[in-house]
């Protein structure tokens, strides 16, 4: 039965929700909808009793791996502990239950919130100017791209059109630049993992709108010209944009205003502790410098003298970007994770973020190809086995698994070979990350010894490696009735 | 230690000793001194746990009791009966800690829901090929421009001018950058004539977008649009609230190419306007070009069943650049609340969601009609939602805030328009106060 | 990790909860706890952070199986559904967080719903009066007890010491017989499984104090002179004792008031629908005929004219068998099942819960004994395997695990051979009871072909089968901290 | 068909037809007609879960509003603060959907839950084993009864006058049918002098029962009680809030052969008084005397250590009428919440919530001290509760609504004495606002 889908366990007659009696029926029979406007195919949709959709739902969570269930050391994804309490303030009713096109002045307790975790993150990334609506990391890329082309219109500055990108970069902030209408440029990084500072002065010109930067970078090395690059962006009259995927590194200790940046989005999913769903929702505010505050999408939530919150949109603004105020069921919980960890918390947080992946790194250096020895921030990279015969990265990542743990990211950034990608986060005890180097400098062993384990890998699994060629040549990507072709 | 934070002094020492450093500070050393943060953030002290339920109780009594006010509010955000597995199943924390499932051997249980979920819209929207998915309706819609202008290589966009304000300026935001055209048809008595539609065929326009019901709450009658469209070799998009369509005619049905919309009312509360979900379903045709997450059945080494994320090369992984959307992070966990909510309410389950919602929007304009100072605005079919015209100089939201009742959104201040929205959890009784107290404050 | 226990994840320094400022820390400083009251020596207690309390229980969960995972069919617990609804009417906060000392204006709204609980139980039951006090089924036997007992006292007859118990009767009959200062009398069963009247006959005489019953008994059979036998109790003057354990089978088709029971008690976590929490909590109300309504255990809710509710004691009350008002929690559960299955849902609840059961025994009896043929009502009895080999019940549950389902309750009623007591209830579907069937005739042949795959099993499970023994013999009960000896 | 029942009607047919009879009537035909219902029950039909979540929100609004009242009400059940983390996992459906772990290679997590909390009952308690669980302290206390009296073989119990009513009350009757003698010891402002007790013993005496903090919220001095009670061959049994433990001397501590109480303050809900949990716990000495579930640490055949249920023999599996409990079903359920509660809190967190109880209650005493009407009963050392006597003729219950505080339990009407108690969850102006409003009512 577990393996059923919901339609192979439905079945004519069933129901998993009742209603009762209908004030109206009566009065509902002098009703019918015209043909022209009634649909004529029936929708085929599930037949389950409710008792059924539970066991159907409870079996497949259980065919998943969680933060709950073990360590995902995702690299950028920033897989930390989602801490129950935000669940349990997102799901109040008198939060849950509110209607967007309500007056302010009902929904003053939500306002209030938009508006102290706006001054919180203003705080964190010390941009004066931040909008919540961005619903997506990317979301806030694409964002940000629109705020830096609106204000290159302003100024005239329509042949801008380059945005210089890191070849280390997340594959996003190219896609982000061409939706936003620039041309992506790629900039090279240098042996130490850091962008190449020749390279970069000579894609740097007055074609320039500005540059892309993740800092800590995707290879979780911080960016040490970055004072300097942010100065040669600004010299073309550029912009800077801080791609903030990997701000758990840098909480309390330094800031996207400091480092020269212009604008930046932050992940609330990730720094900020929200749950990450299976894929989402998250959240991606924007924040800006000073003289982009007046670019930001809108409405946002501007405080009157009485403790009183309106709505406004900001003078040039871009416009909206996304239906109301955005994900307001994630800022909750990122506000309440401000509240319970407190400015020093997200410093302490940040520091052992970056302990947690230095000793990883320290302790995988004899097994593992460590491509960069500086030290690293919150994460780390390896290029594959040290001496990894015919095993690859992806044999590594499926052993992980027989292990019952989650592997990292792998085969990103693309310029490492056979890349592990390795995210520990804070929430990682000294116990989980000995278990985990021990299971990854066992695995090396196998590599070596038994390298069929790793080919084989995994077998523990609800199932075992799957086949992506062919359904992506020919794609089932909805359910065959009756084995029907569509 | 910080409850969250499981490091013990000892286990930091042993760390630092490890890695071959004195101080946590020395880690930190290969940032540049001017780019450190002078003095701590200003952000609070922790709170403890009773504080926080305490002071955000006390912050959620600043929004309006929930269940004590009567609220008559839709526009694009529906409250409707969320049955109690639906929460119950989604804080499986299997599910709702996990990401995207990049290893598909142990994220088989969030890959099979997403199959489930689009074999569902399919079925709904009467079209081939669904992803999972969008922010939300609007910026659904607006990549649907982008796979419509990138298919026909065209850059002009018809809308009607009855498509809600939200939608419009997501799209206007989404358009400007990429400098795409929006050309918008005025509509009449709330809907816009196919005939009128015809004189704005031209080479240039890639999609006509209608949003049936639109934000008036009107059927639009699409006979003969798509074939309109499809003779100028344009695309037919059509954005509906999915509640509509256990009832009324599909976007496949009106031969639509793509059909985007808002599933936040497949079990997914208000929330403020967000977390929703936006769908999107295209026709066998423009499977290629459809964005976002998609999930394909294969088989395993062991010839076991199986789900895979697939089509992933338009995406950002190996094209970069070229990809024609940045779309990664989704609203996956809003998709298995709606992906829960049609397995347990099935068809019999919605179609009775909307028939209430729709008979109760039915009644209330009966007896709304014939109240002195009210105006129905527009003779049309309606799913469940109806514009109606109040006195001049009348606030009726001010008015009928003494009871404790929102009867809808002002959408025209100048002529004192009021949008009235119902769905199935008004009872007669709520009905009844709304038009009584609609009587009271206008007489 | 996942089989450390807390204590072996514990940590000085970790801790799982903050505490911030206490307004009173100055003035706290005046009081310390005398010499003579303050603790010694301190109780050991883990130090674990919250992340890792959350991984750890959550790690337990997955060790276990439970309704929602999958058939759960054991014999005489009736492992029915919980509905979800349930729980989120019982987790708000207006009902969770009363205190029971509140004045009774305060908490109208529990009283009325122990008001309208204690009606339909009444109507489920026929009893005019019911108390809702006791806490489990076994609580609820030995509240009946003290009833019979009291009242036998204010008749005179305190002579009365015997309650006939047949041989098939749950464990807990003579021990609960035993506690309310009883003696127990073993009456026999016949061939078709049901009591043998002669025996009884012989039993009978005037210190009968009474006689207890489950009806359908544990054989799932329901007592065909169930008339006869309440009447021949009631000649002697004794009382009959009716064990709601089987009310699943009985729902809205007969009740035990109609069977002449003078006492019954229902099991609110089988019956109607509450969880069993893994063994608990459960709640037991008690049901009496008019004639024992003053002898309840109290205090119980009346109405007053104007829809308020009061407390009472009953006037012959065998006083309080438990604090305060008996487990209301479990009470809301049941309140919200009576309320969302309604009059007609129970009945039909009965009857698919002795279709299901019947519907098994049909499909099993060519590969498993069936000691007795006649009609079953919700759950039977096997005998073990029809080739038993050197297969025992236990290797047969035991198999059934590795096939990732639950087994059966084994080796009860203690008067079957090699006992298999299956109770599917109306929860499971015909696809659901099949696989089941198919699991148990496969391990049937299993037992001839390769009795090893039984001997050995379960294997898949997270251990292998436990010594029980030599934990009996010298257990260890609690952690050994650095192995020490206690 | 009922969203609980997942049989179609075809279903049914197939099943009826397998089995051999017509109707689902006919299975009913070995029930004597007499005994059948001859109508249908009156119980209502059956609701939708919106309507019933409607009608449930209305009878809780007709309790008080828990947020918005102030409550010093103690006395046996205590509002502390739960983690958050507790609700969200015994909601796990693994744990609560499961029921005794007669299995237990698939109820591992029950069973080794359950030895964990043993181990932190047996630490509390400062004795050697622990049982999980009875229903409640009362019931546990008088389990404790048999215990000490199938031990000792006698048939009288000693209590203090100063055991709550509701243990009392549950006493009498447990005891009352098994013909055992129950006998008083007055106290003296508040508590029992070791010295009266002494006149007390004789060779009928199996047990002294005694709470500490006691009713009154005084802490008995037990001095030599041990000593008095063994010289005489006799028990000792300690009843106490466990979260007073943490501060004050355990029962081990004192000598005592078993220890008994409410575990509710570990973690679970007030739920109007039940359910909770009894905590039981003895020497090493009455191991095979202790009732209830008991989990022990074993091996598999792999070697691999596991957890049994253990000691069954006692119980009614075997023995049936020798059992000297009939307990089975118990309170799992607030065993794991109490579990989860002590291992989120540890030493240092139960010791905090322990000592601002504490000090609140020392607090409020002090404050309360000094206003004219009020007269401090007990000069003794408390934990968290103490007992004032109020001025003649004052209904302060009545006054005090007025400003939605509920100030304790009245324990003796004609005396007007209110037992008041503090626990963590009072802010430093919730004690100030029930002295300012005392003053008020009683100038």
């Amino acid at each position: 039965m577990m393996k059923k889908n919901i339609y192979e366990i439905s079945k004519e007659g069933r129901r998993g929700y009742y209603f009762d009696t209908y004030d109206l029926e009566d009065y509902s029979k002098s009703f019918e909808i015209p043909d022209k406007f009634r649909r004529e195919e029936a929708p085929r949709l599930p037949q389950v009793s409710e008792n059924y959709v539970v066991r159907h739902f409870t079996n497949l969570s259980n065919r998943n791996y969680g933060v709950d269930t073990g360590m995902y050391p995702l690299g950028s994804c920033t897989m930390k502990y989602n801490p129950k309490i935000n669940e349990v303030i997102a799901a109040m009713p008198n939060f849950s239950h509110t209607h967007p096109s309500w007056r302010e002045k009902h929904v003053q307790g939500n306002m209030k919130i938009i508006y102290e975790l706006q001054g919180m993150l203003s705080e964190l990334t010390g941009m004066p100017g931040i909008s919540l609506q961005p619903a997506a990391g990317s979301h806030g890329e694409l964002t940000g791209l629109m705020i830096m082309k609106q204000y290159l219109i302003d100024q005239g500055d329509v042949h801008k059109k380059n945005i210089i990108i890191p070849d280390s970069a997340h594959g996003t902030n190219p896609a982000s630049v061409t939706m936003a209408g620039f041309v992506a440029k790629e900039v090279k990084s240098n042996a130490e993992g850091t962008i190449d500072m020749d390279a970069l002065e000579l894609l740097i010109d007055e074609n320039t709108a500005g540059l892309m930067l993740t800092n800590p970078n995707t290879l979780g090395l911080f960016e040490k010209d970055i004072l300097e690059i942010t100065k040669r962006i600004h010299d073309v009259g550029g912009l800077v944009y801080c791609d903030g995927a990997n701000m758990n590194a840098n909480m309390g200790i330094t800031r996207p205003l400091e480092m020269g940046f212009d604008i930046v989005h932050l992940n609330l999913h990730k720094t900020l502790s929200t749950p990450h769903g299976g894929g989402g929702p998250g959240s991606g505010p924007v924040g800006v410098v000073s003289r982009l505050k007046e670019y930001l999408p809108g409405p946002i939530v501007i405080a009157s003298d009485e403790d009183f919150y309106t709505f406004k949109m900001p003078a040039k603004s871009i416009g909206h970007v996304k239906n109301y105020f955005g994900n307001f069921g994630v800022y909750l919980r990122a506000y309440v994770y401000f509240l319970t960890m407190g400015g020093e918390g997200l410093k302490l947080a940040s520091q052992l973020a970056v302990l947690n992946a230095n000793y990883m790194k320290a302790c995988l250096k004899d097994a593992y190809k460590v491509p960069y020895k500086a030290l690293c921030k919150h994460e780390f990279v390896l290029a594959g086995l040290k001496e990894p015969g015919d095993v690859s990265t992806l044999d590594v990542a499926k052993r992980l698994i027989d292990y019952k743990v989650h592997p990292p990211t792998i085969y990103f950034p693309l310029i490492v070979e056979q890349c592990l990608m390795i995210e520990p986060t804070e929430s990682e005890s000294l116990e989980t990350l000995d278990d985990y180097i021990n299971i990854l400098l066992k695995i090396a062993k196998e590599a070596k010894e038994q390298p069929e384990l790793l080919h084989n890998a995994p077998t523990t699994a609800s199932v075992r490696r799957l086949d992506e060629v062919s359904v992506a040549r020919s794609p089932v990507l909805s359910y065959r009735f009756n084995g029907e072709e569509k | 230690m910080h409850p969250y934070l499981p490091h013990t002094q000892a286990d930091i020492d042993h760390m630092l000793q490890k890695i071959g450093v004195e101080s946590i500070e020395d880690l930190f050393t290969d940032i540049d001194a001017k780019a450190l943060l002078k003095s701590p953030m200003q952000i609070p002290k922790a709170k403890s746990e009773g504080r926080v339920i305490r002071k955000l109780t006390k912050l959620g009594e600043r929004n309006i009791d929930t269940a004590n006010w009567l609220s008559f509010v839709g526009g694009g955000i529906y409250e409707h009966m969320i049955p109690t597995i639906v929460p119950h199943l989604i804080s499986r924390s299997e599910f709702y800690t996990a990401y995207t499932p990049y290893q598909p051997e142990i994220s088989q249980g969030t890959l099979q829901a997403i199959f489930e979920y689009q074999t569902m819209i399919c079925e709904l929207t009467g079209l081939q090929v669904a992803n999972a998915s969008h922010y939300d309706g609007s910026t659904a819609l607006a990549e649907a421009v982008f796979m419509a202008c990138g298919t026909t290589r065209r850059d002009t966009i018809l809308i009607p001018d009855t498509l809600s304000p939200e939608s419009k300026n997501v799209l206007r935001t989404y358009l400007k950058y990429k400098d795409l055209n929006l050309i918008e048809v005025p509509s009449k008595d709330g809907v816009v004539s196919s005939h009128l539609l015809k004189e704005y065929m031209n080479e240039d326009i890639a999609a006509y977008l209608v949003a049936t019901p639109n934000y008036y709450g009107n059927l639009e009658d699409l006979t003969g649009v798509s074939e309109q469209l499809h003779a100028n070799k344009s695309l037919l998009v059509i954005m509906s609230n999915p509640m509509s369509l256990s009832l009324f005619k599909s976007p496949g049905e009106w031969g639509a190419d793509i059909a985007v919309g808002d599933g936040q009312v497949f079990g997914n509360p208000m929330n403020f306007g967000g977390p929703t979900l936006g769908y999107m379903a295209c026709t066998e045709k423009l499977m290629r070009k459809i964005p976002g997450r998609i999930v394909g059945e294969t088989l395993d080494l062991d010839g076991n069943r199986g789900y895979v994320l697939t089509l992933q090369a338009r995406e950002q992984h190996i094209r970069r650049e070229k990809a024609t959307s940045n779309i990664t992070s989704n609203e996956a966990l809003n998709v298995l609340a709606a992906t829960i909510y049609l397995s347990t309410m099935g068809l019999a389950g919605i179609k009775e969601v909307a028939r209430r919602s729709h008979i109760n929007a039915c009644y209330l304009r009966d007896h709304l009609k014939g109240i002195e100072g009210i105006k129905v605005m527009h003779n049309q079919q309606i799913f469940n939602e109806f514009v109606i015209q109040i006195r001049e100089g009348m606030d009726v939201m001010k008015s009928l805030e003494l009871f404790q009742i929102i009867p809808g959104i002002i959408i025209d201040h100048e002529k004192n328009l009021l949008l009235i929205t119902t769905t199935e959890v008004h009872e007669k009784e709520d009905l009844d106060t709304l038009v009584v107290a609609m009587k009271e404050v206008l007489a």
